[in-house]
């Protein structure tokens, strides 16, 4: 390993030790870390969207293509520049009225799609017969329907209603439990590589100063 | 299933049909294996569904596949843009399958030539014959012809049209009914009720609300729904005085929120009080985010969090470094995967639904609230429709699943 | 009682620096440990373990590099316990980014046994379209694959003498990350009705064992830790348990630290209900 | 003027979106129009407008670090914000410079090696907050609780007790936390939907903003 990337590597193991700094207490490394990164990732966020989608999308088909059809989300993208004038600020809203519109319309289809139609088709896929496949997916329909009905707005949670619903809140906790319980072996095994990197560059140290 | 199957099966082309090209090596003994007979009743049919750049071509099973000498392994479909044109190889399915989807929808242009593409009323002649175990070529069928046509309407997702009208219909009667000065009962939700708590404690300990809109865009229905509880907290913050910190990290989404607050401080009466620098752009990637709005948290030591909106992986860390600064927190989110922590490290969450509800929990308008009724009849017939949906398919009879499944 | 009330309002710092023991330490001394086997990673092994010499084992190497770090572990123990026994080896990769890693791993891991090309295993490559090859498998391996890897025709190939399709192999393992799974049960096994058994990332395992009750496979490897099992199976620790012995060591700690929060929950309120009554 | 058209433009490009859906050839049979260009062309759109309304956000974060560096004890952490935004911008500048030198560095020892330990800071998390919530305060806790430690426990070597566990586990898997996550996807497809149409039809307008 060469100096110069033994230094790089230093670094990052620096900031990596300023980020867990933080579980301790708020303190001015963590506070350098996290200065220093909201300004990195503008700097690099801003330079990715200006050469991967700016310059293809925008510049690239108004200036080479001849796509003049683009002129009109131009315009509009400009238009939002508006808002730092308080007098002309409402122009803004034309932008926002196409970004929002455009957005609500592919998400009804899409929601009902991927949310509803293809949940419903899994849930009453198995024909409901006295073997485990059967029973468990009779099971998953007493589940389902009952957090079904957790979820009402309109009826007050008593009498048949409130049992029903108390089941189905039991299955959503014990759906949020799996989740929570699921998910604890890949943030463990993020930590794990955290560790690995500083041991390694701990070890590429010894190994440079001839350890 | 099947058209599934068929759907992929279109796809085959460059890699098999390799394959294919070697002639049959007459075995050492000289007795050539016998070839198998073709298959039969070729016909080409219009693919449906699509813009025009496809033909479905069936034909019956060779007598010798998986019968007679039983020696069939593939079907190779040829075609050609007339009948006594150059028939080119198309494609091979497995024996047993009596179908291939053939389109081409990539137009040629000046830099691209594409000889294949298949435009929209463009007729093309198609035989296929069968290949042997010992890659011994049957004769060709005879010739069929289709011609590709433009669909209007995509009946398969026809259901999905008739669901969202349906859900709009009710949604317009349970509004004008509303409207009309019907009272309706909605339950109560412990994550609204304690948003009044959350305010007046911040007024009290004279401290900030921190209010998240999480990573979404402008465009995702949980934001612009995080937009509706923010206009709601900063309407009453700003009776009380209270100040709203908003860190975003869209700028369209900075735009949207500013816009949200200052009109909740002029409703409120009181657009002095609106501070455009409290809602403001941190930076657009998650982790850098994060760390600053954790920044924020353990400095600022905000009385209330709220999260609302679109959440990721940062859900724990804010929601964790929102508890070490001992805040108040009520959050809601439309991640499932994201909702067991927000129920485990937040004191108040709103799980899904409830999410989109709370604006009008909040509003407590007539015609808002007469939304949750048509979201709850429609909620009926789901069920009803699962539970008729089982009992038919245990019985034999997939129809209600068939309506369900929408083949794209 | 007063040590219990300050288990209640523990310094939240003491959990953090418990978990990061809890990970430093093995990353320092590295240790195994034991893992309890789950039946369906055992159905595998003992799928492979009771192969004969004769009829080859087949497995699809289906993930991306990207996966590498919870499916490498999986085939490598495989491979190993295979070849280890004298059981022969089909090898194909449905992944894009794939043949690459699998040439890696089958070359090293067959020089390792000292496994001959060709005779004991055989890689056959990558296509495009799984589904679509595997259907093309069910007729015969030579459609899709008419040379191997290496461009050697099929037929030159010892072990794939009398070897025409899946009806010739003992059964498929499909290790891999996503929807190539569903393929094999669904064209694979639902069509030529092979044994199937899939090793999966850990995520995604939840949602495939449905198919162990609906019998369309047989044994799941789940994430690492199936990867571990069949390790410890074979007795041959590697990556898996490496993994695991972090895993588990983070996971005790939790798991205690919960234990202890209730512990101390219930003697607080206990104690705290006396107090109510005696007022 | 302000308002009024704003909302109209929600309303059709909504409708527009929704319907093009439906429409595999030609929108709404009119000739030359494709649907499917439509659909493109409207979504780039709201790309346009996304990107072009970055300055707003550079402007919101170097409007607000400038006007730190007149504060003492926020002087140096702002300059370090700047400068790291400055330094990303000059050398990602030309596109072939962002794959090397200075860019590439500091994309690789700053941005990645930070993102990375605040991604992991989870693996503490999740410990700490299970700490504070699985705690068998109710009955919905309870479930909560003992269905991640079952989870958890899976780790854990038990000898036949770990058998009994995994069955569990798979159970809890497949069964309820299946129901619960079906339920909690048709519940959000049918809040996602009605909040979008009523977006589209002017019932929910408070992001539109007033005079």
């Amino acid at each position: 390993m060469t100096g110069g990337q033994l230094l790089l590597n230093g670094l990052a193991a620096f900031l990596t030790l300023c980020i867990f700094s933080f579980l301790y207490r708020d303190n001015p490394f963590y506070k350098f870390a996290e200065r220093l990164v909201a300004g990195v990732a503008t700097g690099y966020w801003t330079m990715l969207l200006f050469h991967t989608n700016f310059v293809p999308v925008v510049w690239n088909r108004l200036a080479h293509d001849g796509r003049y059809e683009y002129i009109i989300p131009t315009m509009l993208g400009l238009m939002m520049w508006t808002r730092f004038s308080k007098k002309w600020s409402w122009v803004s809203r034309y932008s926002i009225a196409f970004y929002i519109g455009i957005s609500s319309g592919i998400t009804i289809t899409l929601s009902l799609y991927a949310s509803l139609f293809r949940q419903l088709e899994a849930t009453i896929n198995q024909p409901l017969t006295f073997d485990a496949a059967g029973i468990s997916s009779f099971l998953i329909i007493v589940g389902v329907l009952s957090a079904l009905v957790y979820f009402f707005f309109s009826a007050a949670h008593k009498g048949s209603m409130g049992v029903i619903s108390r089941i189905g809140i039991y299955v959503i906790m014990i759906g949020f439990g799996a989740g929570f319980g699921m998910t604890v072996m890949g943030r463990i095994a993020l930590l794990v590589q955290r560790v690995i990197f500083l041991r390694g560059y701990v070890n590429s140290l010894t190994a440079f100063f001839g350890g | 299933m099947t058209k599934k199957l068929i759907m992929l099966l279109c796809l085959v082309i460059i890699s098999s049909s390799l394959a294919i090209g070697q002639e049959a090596i007459p075995d050492s003994a000289g007795l050539a294996p016998p070839a198998p007979a073709p298959p039969t009743n070729v016909r080409v049919v219009d693919r449906p569904n699509d813009a025009g750049h496809g033909l479905i071509v069936k034909w019956d099973l060779s007598p010798d596949d998986s019968a007679g000498l039983n020696n069939v392994a593939i079907y190779e479909v040829f075609r050609a843009g007339s009948p006594d044109g150059e028939f080119i190889s198309r494609g091979v399915v497995p024996r047993g399958i009596t179908e291939y989807v053939d389109f081409d929808e990539t137009e040629p242009n000046s830099e691209h030539p594409n000889p294949n593409f298949m435009p929209v009323n463009s007729t093309w002649f198609y035989k296929i014959l069968a290949i042997s175990d010992n890659q011994v070529r049957s004769e060709f069928s005879s010739v069929a012809s289709g011609t590709t046509i433009e669909n209007w309407i995509h009946t398969g997702k026809i259901p999905i049209g008739v669901a969202a009208i349906t859900f709009t219909v009710f949604l317009i009667i349970f509004i004008s009914s509303a409207r009309k000065g019907k009272k309706m009962y909605v339950r109560p939700l412990a994550g609204i009720n304690a948003v009044d708590d959350a305010i007046g404690r911040a007024t009290e300990m004279g401290k900030p609300i921190l209010y998240i809109l999480g990573l979404g865009t402008a465009g995702d229905i949980a934001t612009i729904a995080g937009f509706t509880i923010l206009s709601r907290v900063a309407k009453r913050t700003a009776e009380y005085q209270t100040k709203v910190i908003v860190p975003v990290q869209d700028p369209v989404v900075l735009a949207v929120a500013q816009e949200t607050v200052r009109t909740a401080y002029l409703e409120a009466g009181r657009p002095d009080q609106y501070n455009p620098e409290n809602v403001f752009f941190v930076t657009s990637m998650q982790f850098p985010y994060v760390a600053a709005v954790n920044g924020i948290m353990l400095r600022e030591h905000p009385a209330t969090n709220f999260y609302m909106g679109v959440f990721y992986a940062e859900s724990l860390i804010l929601a964790e470094t929102g508890n070490i600064a001992g805040s108040i927190q009520i959050s809601g989110t439309d991640q499932v995967a994201q909702l067991p922590f927000f129920v485990a490290a937040t004191d108040y969450t709103l799980i899904g639904e409830e999410l989109y509800a709370a604006s009008a929990y909040l509003s407590q308008e007539p015609v808002q609230l007469g939304t949750l009724k048509a979201q709850d009849y429609t909620k009926a017939i789901v069920m009803a429709f699962i539970i008729l949906g089982a009992i038919a398919i245990t019985a034999g009879w997939p129809f209600l699943r068939n309506l369900v499944t929408i083949n794209l | 009682m007063r040590f219990l009330e300050q288990m209640m309002k523990i310094d939240r710092r003491w959990i953090y620096l418990a978990i990061g023991l809890a990970v430093i330490i093995p990353a320092i001394i590295p240790f195994t440990v034991p893992v309890p086997v789950s039946k369906e990673v055992k159905n595998v092994h003992d799928f492979v373990e009771n192969t004969d010499s004769n009829n080859p084992l087949f497995l699809a190497m289906d993930y991306d590099p990207s996966s590498m770090a919870e499916l490498n572990p999986m085939a490598e123990a495989i491979l190993k316990h295979a070849f280890s026994e004298d059981r022969k080896v089909i090898i194909v990769t449905l992944a894009q980014f794939g043949p690459g890693m699998v040439e890696e791993i089958t070359t090293r891991i067959g020089k390792e046994y000292n496994r001959q090309y060709g005779v004991d295993y055989a890689f056959l490559g990558y296509r495009p379209y799984p589904a679509i090859t595997i259907m093309l498998m069910g007729t015969d391996f030579r459609v899709p694959f008419p040379q191997d890897y290496y461009g050697t025709p099929l037929d030159s190939l010892p072990i794939m003498q009398g070897v025409k399709n899946f009806n010739n192999v003992r059964g498929v393992i499909d290790l891999t990350a996503g929807n190539t799974a569903d393929m094999w049960i669904v064209y694979g096994n639902g069509r030529f009705n092979f044994p199937l058994a899939i090793g999966i990332t850990g995520v995604m395992a939840a949602d495939y064992y449905q198919y162990l009750q609906s019998d369309q496979i047989f044994g799941i490897i789940p994430g690492v830790k199936g990867a571990a099992e069949y390790e410890q199976m074979i007795g041959k620790p590697g990556q898996g348990k490496e993994q695991v012995s972090y895993q588990l060591v983070a996971h005790s700690v939790i798991i205690l630290f919960i234990v202890m929060s209730n512990v101390a929950y219930f003697a607080t309120r206990r104690q705290k209900k006396t107090i109510g009554g005696a007022q | 003027m302000k308002r009024e058209i704003p909302l109209m433009i929600v309303m059709v490009t909504g409708i527009i979106m929704f319907l093009q859906y439906f429409f595999p050839g030609r929108f709404l049979f009119i000739p030359f129009i494709s649907s499917e260009k439509l659909f493109e062309f409207l979504n780039d759109w709201v790309m346009v407008i996304g990107i072009l309304s970055l300055p707003l956000g550079i402007w919101s974060l170097l409007k607000a670090n400038v006007n730190k560096l007149k504060a003492a004890d926020e002087r140096f952490y702002s300059a370090i914000l700047l400068m790291g935004f400055l330094v990303m911008v000059i050398s990602g500048w030309m596109p072939e410079w962002r794959t090397k030198g200075v860019h590439l560095a500091i994309f690789q020892s700053v941005l990645i090696p930070i993102q990375s330990t605040i991604f992991s800071l989870l693996a503490f998390f999740v410990a700490s907050a299970a700490y504070r919530a699985f705690r068998a305060r109710s009955v919905l806790a309870t479930i909560l609780l003992l269905t991640a430690f079952i989870i958890m426990m899976r780790f854990i070597p038990m000898g036949p007790i770990s058998d009994i566990n995994n069955w569990l586990v798979e159970k809890i898997l497949m069964v309820p936390n299946m129901a619960a996550k079906r339920a909690i996807a048709m519940g959000i497809a049918l809040g996602a939907t009605a909040t979008a149409i009523k977006i589209i039809l002017g019932i929910e307008r408070t992001y539109m903003g007033r005079d």
